[in-house]
């Protein structure tokens, strides 16, 4: 037995009698599977009166098909006109198209375009791209905020970052890293590198253009490549790197108060 | 952080000035010409004064000007009678051919502009000055592709629709009165002619979707074949009435019979009767369907059937496919401009100084804007409800506006012309809109809203 | 909303004999679930369904969770030489594949109740009774759970892979699945790439 | 009057036995399945008598991946299930994770929540009208005006969160960073002019005779089969079913604010377009109460762990409204840094159950239409 239910509407219309569709009126030699009915004997569906009772809730009155648009509840909803001109409605989508046409003419609103590369806009500070190493003063290699702690290698979603520590004559860690190579093909742009990094060494880029004529190498940026100064964050994202600043301000001053207080006990 | 104007950085002023190749080989070629020209020392003679009468004489001017040429090819080059005819000949096929195409490509760059322009984009404006070029570039682009044709495809059918579907769409453009005494072919049974030779095109589509031997393309021709021949007969059916009223075949009786102006400015258009607005508008309507324009390209309906009857189709065979529907549209225009809106008539007395050929590209290029911004209006219809369009409404009414016309002719085509046949136009039309309206369209609905 | 308690003693008053058992969740969200027994588990789905107090008549998700086999160290006292040894076993807990099904009501807006059948093991016993004809909600869903854990659904109307293709081996979701090394010298993606490479 | 026959035949009962059938597939290369989607349709001319969806071709795993990595790492993968709507995504899986550890969220960043998920919400269902135009075969004008519209939120997006859709910004016990400066001046902005692009968009579409007979009475399905194939989202609400995870569950704040429940007449595409149309005016509501309510205050809770984040042994479900529907999250703790079960319920693949039984019977041009009327994203359909 089929209950009406789940019979495929037609039309808009649940044509009583039609039996759906099953795979033996079909004259394919079963390349396409095919299963519509869902019935296994022994299990039914419940009454339809009991089953249309569910999800039309009782405090919601019953308007479908008969009442007539309550005046206010939705404006621009169309009425149940009794008849309207065929036409209308497309000679009002029309005029909505002249406006545009002839609006994008004159009106910057209607032309949002941007002539790029010509024109650029300036991405917003939060803006990211790809992450790249902060240095302080002019040098990059002695200047770099990385002390190659692992913990962006570790936390990186896709495993992007490769780091290798250096170590000092003595074998010991350097606290500096000697390979710091991110593989830009992997790399996903989610920041959580630079958000998990304890000293605010690694950020994210605003640099969009990573394109290369060369497959695989050029897509492996190491750690020269990666580096910018302090002075280009600032330039990106001055807010942060203002906050930045005064954050690493704060640490060294903590440090040689501390350091101070050492020798003073000394 | 908003995008504001000041924060668009401005690198340049305007996009840098770059001379693509297509300028240089266009200098290049005006350059040899004229001094080929030049070197027969008999040309400046005969064809600068041809070319100055032309000026002086605008509106004579194709005429002049074609004139100038057979002297001088009668001077200098040919002396047989027979085949100074079949210069004459040729230089007609050439000019249209020039003309055609240089509006083809032109509507290519507009459609493209326009439709941008709809979305709020700029379109074309990268190749040459405002993107001029652009169709140059996309020629040469089409042109250097590579010619696929599929495994299993009927390879002669496969070559042969994009032929069959550009030689009909050029041969009727013979009959188009272009202007006063400016029509290729003056045939007595022009429209018709111009009838049977469109209904070849359907010929041409479903060679393409059965040689294709592509079950997208198949559809494609199915829905082609069945939505053209049910669009023809509103086509004919509309044109008929123009035909009785007019008492012609023959396109250059009917655009003569509607010059003139009522009251003194408006013009005697079949356009501008109760009938022939009507007419006008099915006739318009029943052409898009012709010409697979937007909303009824359902052949190529790329939402469902990625290209229809086009999608095994690459390259110049493409090519070709897109200038048989351009010219197809320019040649369903331009009959339109002929049957309803006066043909070579200008619409208002004191602009008759400009010349008539002008007047008929402008009626012509106004449609196909109009086509244009349907296009960028408009979702696709269905092909049941095209169907049901065409034989329940358009058909019907095709046959009202015969009626229409007569009332009018022989209620004196005056004011109690427009008493009888408005209402013998508007009735029925109300009455089949009516059925179109229960079937499909404007049952509006209300929602209701839980506050949860 | 009823407890899982009561929600349990409807079962068994519907369903007789059917084995339902509470699991109780330790965490903080508080959604304890109840297992069922794979043989009744259709029988149970319906009643959970058309009941006009519970009307669970939506599924809103069926997944599958793998349980690996575990091995637990035990203290066992044995007896040896009339005295009581206590020494340490290690026993195999064998581990079961799980369909978990979340049931909401949306005439009477509640839920959720976490409905779970298990396997008898991951090998071989890994038939349950496909919910699909209560709530074809599963349909789906119980196809990729075939697909990616390897239960076999009867009565599913297309038991057949979703995601995976055809001729694909393994089971990809199961804790123990590794997946085919590319650069493993004998795999053949490898291979073409190699015999690419080298033509 | 005249009475017009129905000349359609769209029947199965009218087809020709002996006639024979078509099997086109459809994708997964085709200009308008919406990704990589393919469905195997059967064809008697060109109604549709059978239908099937395959699936498979975006499937990467995510749950596998999800069950290798920190809870935390897995925030951008979600990012990239339903690529138009990260930021609900986003939600779904902090509010399950903070079920499994009980971790409670600041006002502020309760609000910050509303505000980027109705604006989500906006933004979805604007390009949905789009998508759903194109179908037709629109040649792109309503997907123009609202990517034009989109746009804007979308610079609110990149201004707030630093991606335009990968937004990565949700965290456990709130959020990762507080608004920059002018945010919220720029979002009531952006959040005036939305209802005259509403007004636009509804001149354009609501009444134009070619969208409605190409939508009313395509795809219908009664309520009672809805809910038992687990529809959800607009698509439940067309058929007439009052369910909104929203209401329902009053996760978030949602119980704050006053909005209202559009519910559809048919069950139709039409009424399922008109659901988002009616719904955005909803979420404008929202947003307008939500930014002149925000308090101030912290926007994560301190307890909250960013690293190293072990829940305590247990599971929980945890589902959202999210604007294509029913978006879920089920996950299972054994007490490690990664999840030992992660389980997404998707929308999108579970709205689709119904595609064949909605298509049957009709055209394979309304099979587009449906498909783009359910409006999924391929990315969480196969995950």
């Amino acid at each position: 037995m089929t209950q009406l239910y789940q019979q495929p509407r037609i039309n808009g219309s649940i044509q009583p009698n039609q039996e759906p569709v099953t795979d033996t009126d079909m004259s394919l030699n079963g390349t396409t599977k095919y299963h519509h009915e869902t019935e296994v004997s022994g299990i039914a569906d419940p009454a339809p009166a009991n089953r249309l009772s569910s999800g039309v809730p009782d405090a919601v009155p019953e308007t479908r098909l008969s009442a007539r648009p309550t005046a206010g509840e939705y404006g621009n909803t169309p009425e149940r006109r009794p008849f309207r001109l065929p036409g209308s409605g497309i000679v009002q989508g029309m005029m909505v198209t002249a406006r545009n046409w002839f609006g994008s003419y004159f009106d910057r609103k209607r032309l949002v375009t941007v002539q790029y590369p010509e024109q650029q806009i300036r991405p917003p500070e939060n803006s990211r791209s790809i992450p790249f190493l902060v240095y302080d003063g002019d040098d990059p290699d002695a200047g770099l905020r990385c002390v190659a702690c692992h913990t962006c290698e570790k936390e990186c979603p896709p495993q992007a970052i490769s780091i290798v520590g250096e170590r000092d004559e003595n074998g010991k860690p350097a606290r500096r890293p000697k390979v710091f190579d991110i593989d830009i093909s992997v790399c996903m742009g989610c920041q959580i590198c630079a958000e998990v990094c304890p000293f605010d060494a690694i950020k994210m880029d605003h640099y969009l253009d990573h394109s290369s004529l060369e497959n695989f190498q050029s897509l492996i940026l190491g750690k020269t490549r990666l580096s910018k100064s302090n002075a280009y964050f600032h330039t990106i994202n001055s807010t942060d790197a203002t906050a930045v600043d005064a954050r690493l301000e704060a640490d060294r001053k903590k440090k040689e108060a501390a350091r101070q207080k050492r020798a003073a006990a000394k | 952080m908003q995008l504001e104007a000041s924060h668009i950085n401005s690198h340049a002023t305007a996009p840098p000035g770059r001379l693509p190749p297509a300028v240089a080989i266009a200098i290049a070629g005006i350059v040899l010409t004229g001094a080929g020209a030049l070197l027969n020392l008999k040309a400046p003679g005969i064809l600068l004064p041809a070319a100055w009468e032309a000026l002086q004489n605008p509106s004579e001017a194709p005429l002049l000007l074609k004139g100038g040429l057979l002297d001088y090819l009668e001077q200098g080059w040919i002396s047989s009678p027979f085949f100074l005819e079949l210069a004459s000949i040729q230089i007609t096929i050439a000019t249209l051919l020039s003309l055609f195409g240089i509006l083809f490509a032109l509507t290519s760059l507009v459609e493209r502009k326009v439709l941008a322009r709809i979305q709020n984009r700029y379109g074309p404006n990268r190749v040459g000055p405002c993107g001029l070029f652009q169709p140059i570039a996309d020629g040469i682009k089409m042109l250097i592709k590579e010619d696929i044709v599929p495994r299993g495809a009927d390879k002669t059918v496969h070559l042969l629709a994009p032929v069959v579907m550009v030689v009909p769409a050029l041969l009727v453009l013979a009959i188009l009165p272009y202007g006063p005494g400016l029509t290729p072919v003056e045939l007595s049974v022009g429209i018709l002619f111009f009838f049977a030779l469109g209904a070849t095109t359907e010929v041409a589509v479903f060679m393409a979707g059965w040689g294709s031997n592509n079950k997208y393309s198949l559809l494609g021709a199915m829905r082609a074949i069945a939505q053209m021949i049910s669009y023809e007969l509103p086509l004919i059916l509309t044109a008929l009435a123009v035909v009785m009223m007019a008492g012609s075949l023959s396109p250059v009786a009917i655009v003569e019979a509607q010059g003139g102006y009522s009251m003194g400015f408006i013009p005697d258009w079949f356009a501008l009767t109760p009938w022939g607005i009507a007419a006008f508008i099915l006739f318009f309507i029943a052409a898009l369907a012709e010409a697979n324009r937007s909303p009824f390209d359902l052949p190529e309906g790329e939402s469902e059937l990625v290209a229809g009857h086009l999608t095994e189709y690459s390259g110049f065979k493409y090519a070709t496919f897109f200038l048989a529907e351009y010219i197809g549209l320019f040649a369903i225009c331009g009959l339109a401009v002929t049957l309803f809106l006066g043909g070579w008539h200008a619409p208002l007395p004191v602009l008759e100084f400009i010349p008539g050929y002008i007047w008929f590209f402008l009626k012509l290029f106004a449609l196909v804007l109009a086509a244009i911004w349907i296009r960028g209006t408009v979702p696709r219809i269905r092909t049941d409800h095209l169907m049901y369009f065409a034989w329940k409404f358009m058909i019907p009414a095709g046959f009202v506006i015969i009626l229409a016309a007569a009332a009018w002719h022989y209620s004196g085509a005056g004011w109690l012309g427009w008493i009888i046949a408005t209402p013998i136009v508007l009735l029925p039309y109300l009455i089949l809109a009516r059925g179109l309206s229960n079937r499909y369209a404007t049952s509006g609905r209300t929602y209701r809203f839980s506050e949860g | 909303m009823l407890t899982l308690e009561t929600i349990r003693d409807r079962i068994l008053e519907a369903v007789p004999d059917a084995g339902v058992e509470i699991i109780s969740n330790p965490g903080p969200s508080g959604q304890d679930s109840l297992l069922v027994s794979s043989g009744h588990g259709l029988a149970i789905a319906l009643f959970l369904r058309d009941d006009p107090e519970l009307r669970f008549d939506y599924c809103s998700n069926v997944t599958g969770v793998d349980w690996l086999d575990k091995t637990v160290k035990e203290k066992v006292i044995v007896r040896e030489d009339d005295e009581d040894v206590e020494t340490q076993v290690e026993r195999v807990v064998p581990g079961y594949l799980e369909v978990v099904y979340h049931l909401y009501s949306i005439s009477k807006k509640h839920g959720p109740v976490v409905l779970r059948l298990r396997t008898a093991d991951r090998n071989e016993g890994v038939e349950l009774p496909s919910l699909t004809p209560v709530w074809k909600s599963a349909e789906f869903q119980e196809r990729e759970v075939l697909d990616l854990y390897g239960i076999r659904f009867t009565g599913h109307p297309d038991p057949t892979r979703l995601l995976m293709w055809e001729n694909f081996e393994g089971h990809p979701m199961r804790k123990d699945y590794c997946a085919p090394d590319d650069d493993e010298p004998g795999d053949p993606i490898t291979a073409r790439e190699r015999k690419e490479e080298a033509s | 009057m005249i009475a017009i026959p129905d000349c359609s035949f769209n029947t199965t009962e009218n087809r020709d036995p002996a006639a024979e059938l078509l099997e086109l597939s459809l994708g997964p290369q085709h200009p308008s399945t919406h990704g990589v989607f393919r469905m195997n349709a059967v064809l008697d001319g060109e109604t549709v008598v059978r239908l099937q969806p395959v699936f498979g071709y975006l499937h990467r795993n995510h749950e596998k991946i999800a069950e290798n990595v920190s809870y935390l790492a897995s925030i951008p993968y979600t990012d990239r299930l339903d690529y138009l709507c990260s930021l609900t995504n986003n939600w779904a899986y902090a509010l399950s994770v903070e079920k499994l550890t009980g971790l409670d969220v600041p006002e502020r960043a309760e609000y910050i929540r509303i505000i980027l998920a109705e604006l989500t919400r906006l933004q979805n269902h604007t390009a949905f009208l789009g998508f759903l135009l194109g179908d037709m075969g629109a040649w792109g004008t309503a997907l123009m005006y609202g990517f034009r519209q989109r746009e804007k939120v979308l610079d609110l997006f990149e201004s707030l969160t630093g991606s335009r859709m990968m937004s990565n910004y949700m965290r456990f016990g709130g959020c990762r960073c507080d608004f920059p400066e002018g945010w919220l001046e720029q979002a009531r902005t952006v959040i005036d002019e939305y209802p005259e692009f509403l007004d636009e968009m509804e001149q354009l579409l609501v009444s134009n005779e070619i969208l409605i007979s190409r939508t009313q009475g395509v795809g219908a399905i009664s309520p009672e089969r809805a809910i038992n194939a687990g529809l959800s989202g607009p698509i439940l609400r067309a058929t007439g079913v009052d369910y909104d995870i929203r209401k329902v569950d009053r996760y978030g704040i949602y119980d704050r604010f006053s909005f209202r429940i559009p519910i559809g007449d048919q069950g139709d595409t039409y009424d399922r377009m008109m659901m988002r149309l009616l719904e955005m005016r909803e979420s404008l509501k929202i947003l307008k109460a939500a930014i002149d309510e925000i308090p101030d205050g912290p926007i994560v809770n301190p307890k909250a762990k960013l690293r190293n984040l072990r829940p305590p042994e247990g599971e929980a479900y945890g589902r959202i409204e999210s604007p294509k529907g029913e978006l879920g999250f089920y996950l299972i703790s054994d007490k490690q840094p990664q999840p030992y079960r992660f389980r997404v319920r998707p929308p999108s693949l579970i709205n689709l159950t119904l595609l064949e039984e909605m298509s049957i019977g009709h055209k394979i041009a309304d099979v587009m239409v449906i498909l783009g009327s359910i409006d999924i994203v391929l990315g969480e359909v196969d995950r």
